[in-house]
């Protein structure tokens, strides 16, 4: 069994998902077709060591760094991993810069691609079916839901990830910030603003 | 396929609903089914093209009720069948019965370890140089396939700019169906809103997509 | 709406399953279900074009889960709190609480066989001549509105033929939203498959739609 | 209430949709809004009344009578009419003709819009996604699951029906039946052949 006896006390009434899940890794175990600890890796890494912080180092670097910026903006992939930031959905990096006249927005209408290395897992509304079939034809309608009201001469530009490319939204950096240093900014970064469903916090609320 | 995956455009889903401080997994089952999708993919027996082609190919109803793990591993015991590794008898009881595919590799902890901060690479090297060009005027082809593809409905017949020449890609359409990489130029095309959407499009909006280059002819 | 209803090229839904000497009902349920939703509809609150959108704006995963005859009872409940003849406390008790709004008609067995006999015809006269004549090339819009509209997706931005001039008809896109029946001239308009489905289309395939006139521009 | 309690004794275990049904009706009645006799009429008129034998009527008058036939092509309303045929969803027809060139399919891929006078309420299969979804695209994939290989030759003109106007498509007629009386004929028109989903019956299988 995949699991020790242990795992069993809060799981006196598995949900049917929990059971099929079970079910699935105790065939594939006994069948020698999989090592249970080779999940376990890939949920520690999900849950301790990737995630959005990787993307505010980046944009950080970006926002204080002239020349990074731009590396940035020609190669992305290179870029990030001179940070040490690489790996699986992370193989193919775009990164796209807002700018007052321009608002960059990612979605994955297809599936649910997104840059793992950069921003961890995706949050369940960026795979559910409302923010996939919306985004694209209505994304001012879907960020105000998200308390994001845009001056209506803002630019939109909506990339969907239908390919292995990933999109990082670089968001501009916080007036009333300039000589914070990278940590300190990096601070200011959301992940949401790093799909542009957001902005960079302001200082006051960081 | 014009399946329930192809989700652009499509209404009556209501609201975006983020959730406050969400956590990275909402139960101990969807970290074991994000393991075992990346594990039973590490065997080598089916290509991400395929794994997503078993997922949009679940019948609407399931894949519109399901949260995006329970669609992983309804589509993940379907490969699993499929490609011989285990059968419909052994899922329903819980265990294993018979001996199946043989598997090409099981990656222990380590090797997963490296994959992860490997990645895996979809460019390749092209022989031939791209056909189109920055800037260029192109329109995206009208097709309907069984099979799978990249190109989602409403980007279909439209006319775009190449905003992007990019590397060469596998070519999904192919490598979903064991046909292989066959490799091709991907490009990245904008339209306007308006060229999409028609009437009432907002006017301030631009949308793209990365297409192949067998998605693209000259406008 | 793009919503769950609009299915013309979709895919993923199986085979087409008839049944062999299959009764006029399942089950004495769907006998009610029928009844319910044209007596209610015959206290005209509502017009058939708002009961279609109701039925649409179910949740996709809804819809697609649910025969027809339970489309029709929950977008019936719906209709019926929407309009304030019952409350979801009613519905969740099974029980008449409280009162609502009054019927404008109750039409009684008598009142309904001569009502099915007679029909309710949606063609209106016209002032003007139609825009459009027979045998007219022309192109149906591109437009994705949020309320209901008759003009499939599939069939939108498509150049075609006017096969037909029909009468004035109610025009649904408003009559589903209480904006009044606004009638307009309706047109059979015929489609090479090949202009609809692009590559791999059925050559010997013509596919037609009704499409009311403010549907359609010269091509 | 509206049903007397001999209705009770096969519900005892109700199904959801049938508790639903029955709750929705037990409101509407308490409340006055419906004549419960009234839905009986109608259940009545549509189970014993009004069904496929109509349109074979239709058809069968077509086959043998030239001038009913071309009546029928220019204003189908007013000729089914003159066979005492008319009513809820039958009040804008349109006859469509087979022929050994083309052949007629109906689907309404955004409901279930169907010419209740001629053919009774639809079947199952006539409502479900399947059949609308792929009636447009596939026809021939279609009809071949019903039994029904088309000549690659034969065009097919599919007919969805997204306005009030209702397809009864007109068979040809079968081969050797020439003589027969349109009573006999009409018992070779099959509900199916009128939807364009098969073929008028050989006299064979009649």
């Amino acid at each position: 069994m995949a699991h020790d006896d242990s795992d069993h006390h809060h799981d006196n009434e598995l949900d049917p998902m929990a059971a099929r899940v079970r079910a699935l890794e105790t065939i594939l175990t006994q069948k020698g077709l999989i090592d249970p600890a080779a999940i376990d890796v890939i949920v520690d890494t999900y849950e301790t060591k990737v995630g959005p912080r990787n993307g505010a180092r980046v944009v950080a670097r970006a926002w204080v760094d002239a020349d990074f910026a731009d590396w940035l903006k020609r190669d992305a992939t290179a870029a990030i991993a001179s940070l040490s930031i690489a790996g699986r959905t992370g193989e193919h990096m775009q990164a796209v810069f807002n700018t007052p006249d321009i608002h960059n927005l990612v979605v994955c209408t297809l599936c649910s691609c997104y840059p793992w290395t950069v921003l961890g897992l995706p949050p369940v509304w960026y795979k559910a079916p409302p923010y996939r079939s919306r985004a694209v034809i209505d994304p001012r309608g879907v960020l105000e839901e998200f308390g994001l009201r845009l001056p209506q001469e803002t630019r939109i530009r909506v990339w969907d990830s239908t390919s292995e490319l990933r999109y990082l939204v670089v968001p501009m950096q916080p007036a009333r910030t300039e000589g914070w240093d990278e940590e300190r900014l990096a601070g200011l970064v959301t992940r949401d603003s790093m799909i542009g469903m957001g902005l960079a916090l302001e200082p006051r609320a960081a | 396929m014009n399946g329930p995956q192809d989700l652009g455009g499509q209404m009556g889903f209501g609201a975006v609903a983020p959730e406050k401080d969400e956590p990275v997994f909402h139960a101990d089952w969807e970290k074991r089914a994000l393991g075992l999708t990346l594990v039973a993919g590490a065997m080598g027996h089916w290509t991400l093209d395929e794994s997503r082609f078993f997922r949009e190919s679940l019948h609407p109803a399931d894949y519109y009720a399901s949260s995006y793990y329970e669609i992983w591993i309804k589509a993940l015991e379907k490969l699993l069948v499929r490609h011989g590794f285990v059968t419909g008898e052994e899922l329903a009881q819980g265990r294993a019965l018979v001996s199946g595919t043989a598997p090409k590799r099981v990656p222990n902890a380590s090797a997963i370890a490296a994959s992860l901060a490997r990645g895996s690479p979809y460019s390749r090297p092209m022989a031939a140089p791209p056909r189109f060009k920055l800037g260029e005027r192109v329109r995206t082809k009208n097709f309907n396939p069984a099979g799978h593809t990249r190109l989602p409905r409403y980007a279909r017949g439209r006319l775009g700019t190449v905003d992007a020449v990019r590397d060469g890609f596998v070519f999904p359409d192919t490598s979903a169906h064991g046909e292989g990489e066959q490799p091709q130029w991907l490009y990245t095309v904008v339209f306007n809103a308006a060229e999409i959407w028609g009437e009432g499009a907002d006017p301030t909006l631009t949308i793209s997509i990365d297409a192949w280059e067998s998605y693209i002819e000259p406008a």
